[in-house]
């Protein structure tokens, strides 16, 4: 959901009169309450503030550690027009296909369907990961050699 | 002992299991599908891996994304925990070929348990009882005859090309056999295309009924009781106990012994269980778990043993600590499970838990990995927790049972706990006296 | 989501004069609450509800005995120039000195202070309560002879 | 047995016992103060009575409105708890004398052991060991210096008037006493108008152990073991365990006879405590507790008995269910008290929770009567929730109380649990190597 979106339902919820609207979608939550009509039942404010307290208060003391930011955003939409490619494996990330060589692709490159973008390796395996849209290359997300999680940005796109 | 656990798991196991790690100064990995970021098992492992969308086959199921996890977090040693991988050879020998610790027995001795015809020919030539029947299909009414009388009536008639009751028919008597044979036979033929048949004793009111088992690379192999597991709806059970209300002391000793000499047929390591039917004093195998059980708390609470730490114990190569000696079984355990689903219908029933209060005082244990708030997917098995309840004796855990189920609130989602409570006010129940078929007549 | 974009919401919900929006997204978390109705401050209202559900959900489901309803009369506002009365004590309550007789007083009488209403037994004891207003008395809320807790509602009276 | 009873108490402790009393198929009263309207022990008790305001002497402290509210409820015994009244042997007298059963001892034994000096005494002619010192104020330094000799030195001189340190000497040699002797004596002087001083044997590292003990009306009296309470904080305990890494079998049987030959003096009946300094291998009397304690959860785990049920059980006439023989003490049980108070000040901090997830899995135990929303009202003490963990010995009991205590989620208030987790880590908690002093180190 984009910004300009988040506005439009605000309006809309002021101008329809309603009690709220929420949205909950993988990770993003967005909640609106119109006007507090002495009418409206204190049940749902309630709600709301148990969410978040417990989504705050259950991530766990020491220890665990969080998902790395990258891998939450392919929940939000990208900016309009930029394409984000994410990773359909897990394994470890290359830019190149070996130390000496170069980058199959750097930030500038115009880049198109079927292109090698990098290697991923898994249980020895170098997968190849190619482009799926013609386009631009914006950003490379991921460092040289890094981990990476299913769904993991990899790259974005200008189409 | 290993440097840091990949738990190839969700829910209250993958918990569970985290748990007993740190306990043991092990570090964890999670892995967690799209649909189970917010999983209290993701969040207190000391490092998780997303390995892939909300289906399992493509994540938990999922053998090169979970190896992978491994690799990328140098993860040592791999716990399938129970169901998903658990009891996949293939997985067992591809953690192992990546020079891994798989937490379990051999891909060998999954294998051979896994195969039932080969589990059973494997049971039989151990001397582990099995229930009698014919060797394969009956070629005259007269065979049928003889095989019957052998092992005594009453028998059931099974179609060989089987399944779905098709081809069945029971048998009190001989006059009964002689007609239903014919009837079988020709029902079989219509069913399937195949007339044969094969007849075996028929059990009326069995027991499930399963002795848990541990052994260790030393070749030591233990007996740690039994669990009486009859309570159970469309094979899926409900509620278990140790120990079991119809077995005596030498009974069990029997079952233990049974099962440890199939275990030492196949060089069994770690935690299994062998599943028997029982009834009139006699036992007979059903099917061996080559892995860690829903239901091992009930055995931990009646034993003192963490099976769950043995488990790492054991795959580290240590001895098993289970003192020499009959383990005597203290007290009496019960494990209610939890599920979110319609206590009537049995529907799964996903959805947001919106309050979550857990029962406490003596002798209560509650093993989940959910939390107020916590939103059940549809994706999954719908066990939400167990409660584990723990008394001198079998009343006492009874009542225990019973104030705990009071004292659980689950608002949001709808769970078994109202069942669990009807079934605790059930006189046969409450008098140990019941049979597989507990709950048909139960919901009767 | 930027500076500028959070003060544009804040501007926006005082603007359609919304109850609150609550954007919640890996990891950040921005609420922000309107003008809360003059009626009942949010946070108040929190905690009452707070109290509610927990009523709701923790009452067992059987064996206990809610309190009776008179007991949480006294919580709510009484009726403008009604004046009750509660129990000072635990015991059981007499309208009468003893069986025979009749009763200490009836609704339509008119009563003032140190009048003698009724009687209250604990450990025995029979304990006279006494009117602590004038006025004319509107309702009697125990039967004769029923249980009486602490602070439970007697009488009425219209000052 | 009981047909109802009534909890004459509140928290976690009143619910613990209504909880005892479902178990036992009981009837149950609660009372509550105005303040505690939505405690749970209202909730799941079968009857409540609100008996007076949030103030403790017009509600859980009347004993009228308590007698009352059993009158008007129809209950026929009480159980005090602790704290409150339920070390007050006027209550206990007023119990009886309405005909109600007093769950506890016997009102002559709650006067007797509360009163220090003759509880002192009798403990003496008990033959039951107590500080040794001088028998009441010193006459002259000679005879100042004759005592000291007499029981050795560290001794302490204490102003026979005294109190709050004034006209205290901690004395380590003659020497140093003859000088300390009249010091002392000018202070003491100076500060309540009298020189008298007397001197004790004085403890530089005394722990606090004390034994719990059951009797019934039998006449048999069962010692169950000791508890280990020296970790506490202006004598308020924090963490409690069971066994001391102290005591050995031998000191443990001659602390337990102790204990069972000063309750033969008494004819003590029901569950109580004696409480006793410990150094050096020796042991000398404090006092007795004529109640159930707050920490009894680390002997329930250990002996396996219930000790709340079994004050019911000898309240209503029945015997110790406690068997024959010496008692094993199975495994080691730690108690940590979750306290709304700041970890640091241990200023109470009272307010809503917000937040409350418990800890789970195998040998974690909660007792609490808090929960999701609920307030805790600044009028009583600010202990909610006591965690009591078990293990197969001490170095397990410890690694499970550090998970569970990261597993214990509670906002809102700020609890002890992070004080607890450091007290966890501290090397010589760890060793067992401390006395009562350990938290004025620790908080350095």
């Amino acid at each position: 959901m984009t910004f300009k979106e988040i506005l439009e339902l605000m309006a809309k919820v002021a101008e329809y009169g309603l009690g709220a609207v929420e949205i909950e979608r993988a990770g993003t939550r967005i909640r609106i309450e119109g006007k507090p009509a002495a009418a409206r039942p204190v049940s749902q404010s309630l709600d709301d503030g148990g969410d978040v307290s417990s989504r705050q208060t259950l991530v766990p003391s020491p220890g665990a550690v969080p998902l790395p930011a990258a891998s939450n955003a392919p929940l939000e939409e990208p900016e309009a027009g930029l394409h984000i490619i994410t990773s359909p494996i897990v394994g470890t990330f290359y830019r190149s296909p070996n130390p000496e060589s170069d980058a199959f692709v750097s930030a500038g490159d115009r880049v198109s369907k079927g292109k090698v973008l990098c290697i991923i390796e898994a249980m020895k395996l170098m997968n190849e990961i190619e482009c799926d849209v013609d386009g631009v290359l914006v950003s490379v997300y991921p460092q040289n050699g890094q981990p990476i999680e299913y769904g993991e940005n990899l790259f974005a796109v200008r189409v | 002992m290993f440097s840091k656990v990949l738990i190839a798991n969700r829910g209250e196991i993958a918990l569970r299991v985290i748990l007993a790690c740190k306990e043991m100064g092990l570090k964890t990995v999670a892995v967690h599908s799209e649909a189970d970021r917010d999983a209290l098992h993701v969040r207190f492992a000391d490092d998780d891996v997303c390995i892939g969308p909300a289906l399992s086959k493509q994540s938990y199921l999922s053998i090169s994304s979970i190896i992978a996890a491994a690799e990328i977090t140098g993860a040592d040693a791999i716990h399938p925990g129970y169901g998903f991988l658990s009891e996949n050879p293939h997985f067992a020998e591809i953690v192992n070929e990546c020079g891994l610790v798989f937490i379990g027995p051999s891909p060998s001795a999954i294998r051979l348990m896994g195969d039932k015809a080969k589990a059973r020919d494997t049971a039989k030539a151990a001397g582990v009882p099995i229930i009698p029947g014919s060797e394969g299909p009956l070629r005259t009414a007269d065979e049928a005859l003889s095989v019957a009388k052998s092992i005594g009536f009453p028998i059931i008639l099974k179609a060989a090309a089987g399944g779905g009751g098709r081809g069945m028919r029971i048998c009190w008597d001989e006059t009964e056999l002689q007609t239903a044979y014919e009837t079988a036979r020709s029902e079989a033929e219509r069913a399937f295309g195949v007339a044969d048949v094969y007849l075996e004793k028929y059990l009326e009111r069995p027991r499930h009924i399963e002795i848990q088992i541990f052994g260790d690379s030393f070749g030591r192999i233990v007996s740690l009781g039994e669990r009486e597991c009859s309570i159970q709806r469309r094979h899926q059970k409900l509620i278990e106990e140790s120990p079991s209300p119809a077995i005596d002391a030498d009974t069990r000793k029997r079952m233990g012994d049974a099962a440890i000499a199939l275990c030492r047929a196949v060089d069994y390591v770690n935690a299994g269980t062998i599943e028997f039917l029982y009834q009139d004093g006699q036992f007979y195998f059903m099917e061996m778990n080559t892995r860690i059980q829903v239901e091992h708390p009930v055995t931990e609470e009646v034993t003192g043993i963490d099976l769950v730490k043995e488990q790492l114990r054991v795959a580290a190569g240590e001895r098993l600590t289970v003192p020499e000696g009959e383990l005597p079984l203290r007290g009496h355990a019960m494990e209610f499970r939890i599920n979110a689903e319609d206590p009537v219908t049995f529907a799964p029933h996903p959805g947001k838990i919106r309050e979550f209060h857990l029962p406490g005082g003596p002798g209560v244990r509650v093993d989940t990995a959910a939390y107020r708030d916590y939103v059940v997917p549809p994706h999954y098995d719908s066990l939400i927790a167990k409660l584990i309840v723990r008394g001198n004796d079998r009343t006492e855990a009874i009542s225990r049972g019973k104030r705990a189920l009071e004292q659980f609130v689950v608002e949001g989602v709808k769970t078994t706990i109202p069942l669990h409570r009807a079934i605790l006010n059930d006189a046969a129940f409450v008098r140990g006296d019941f049979s597989t078929r507990f709950m048909e007549s139960f919901e009767r």
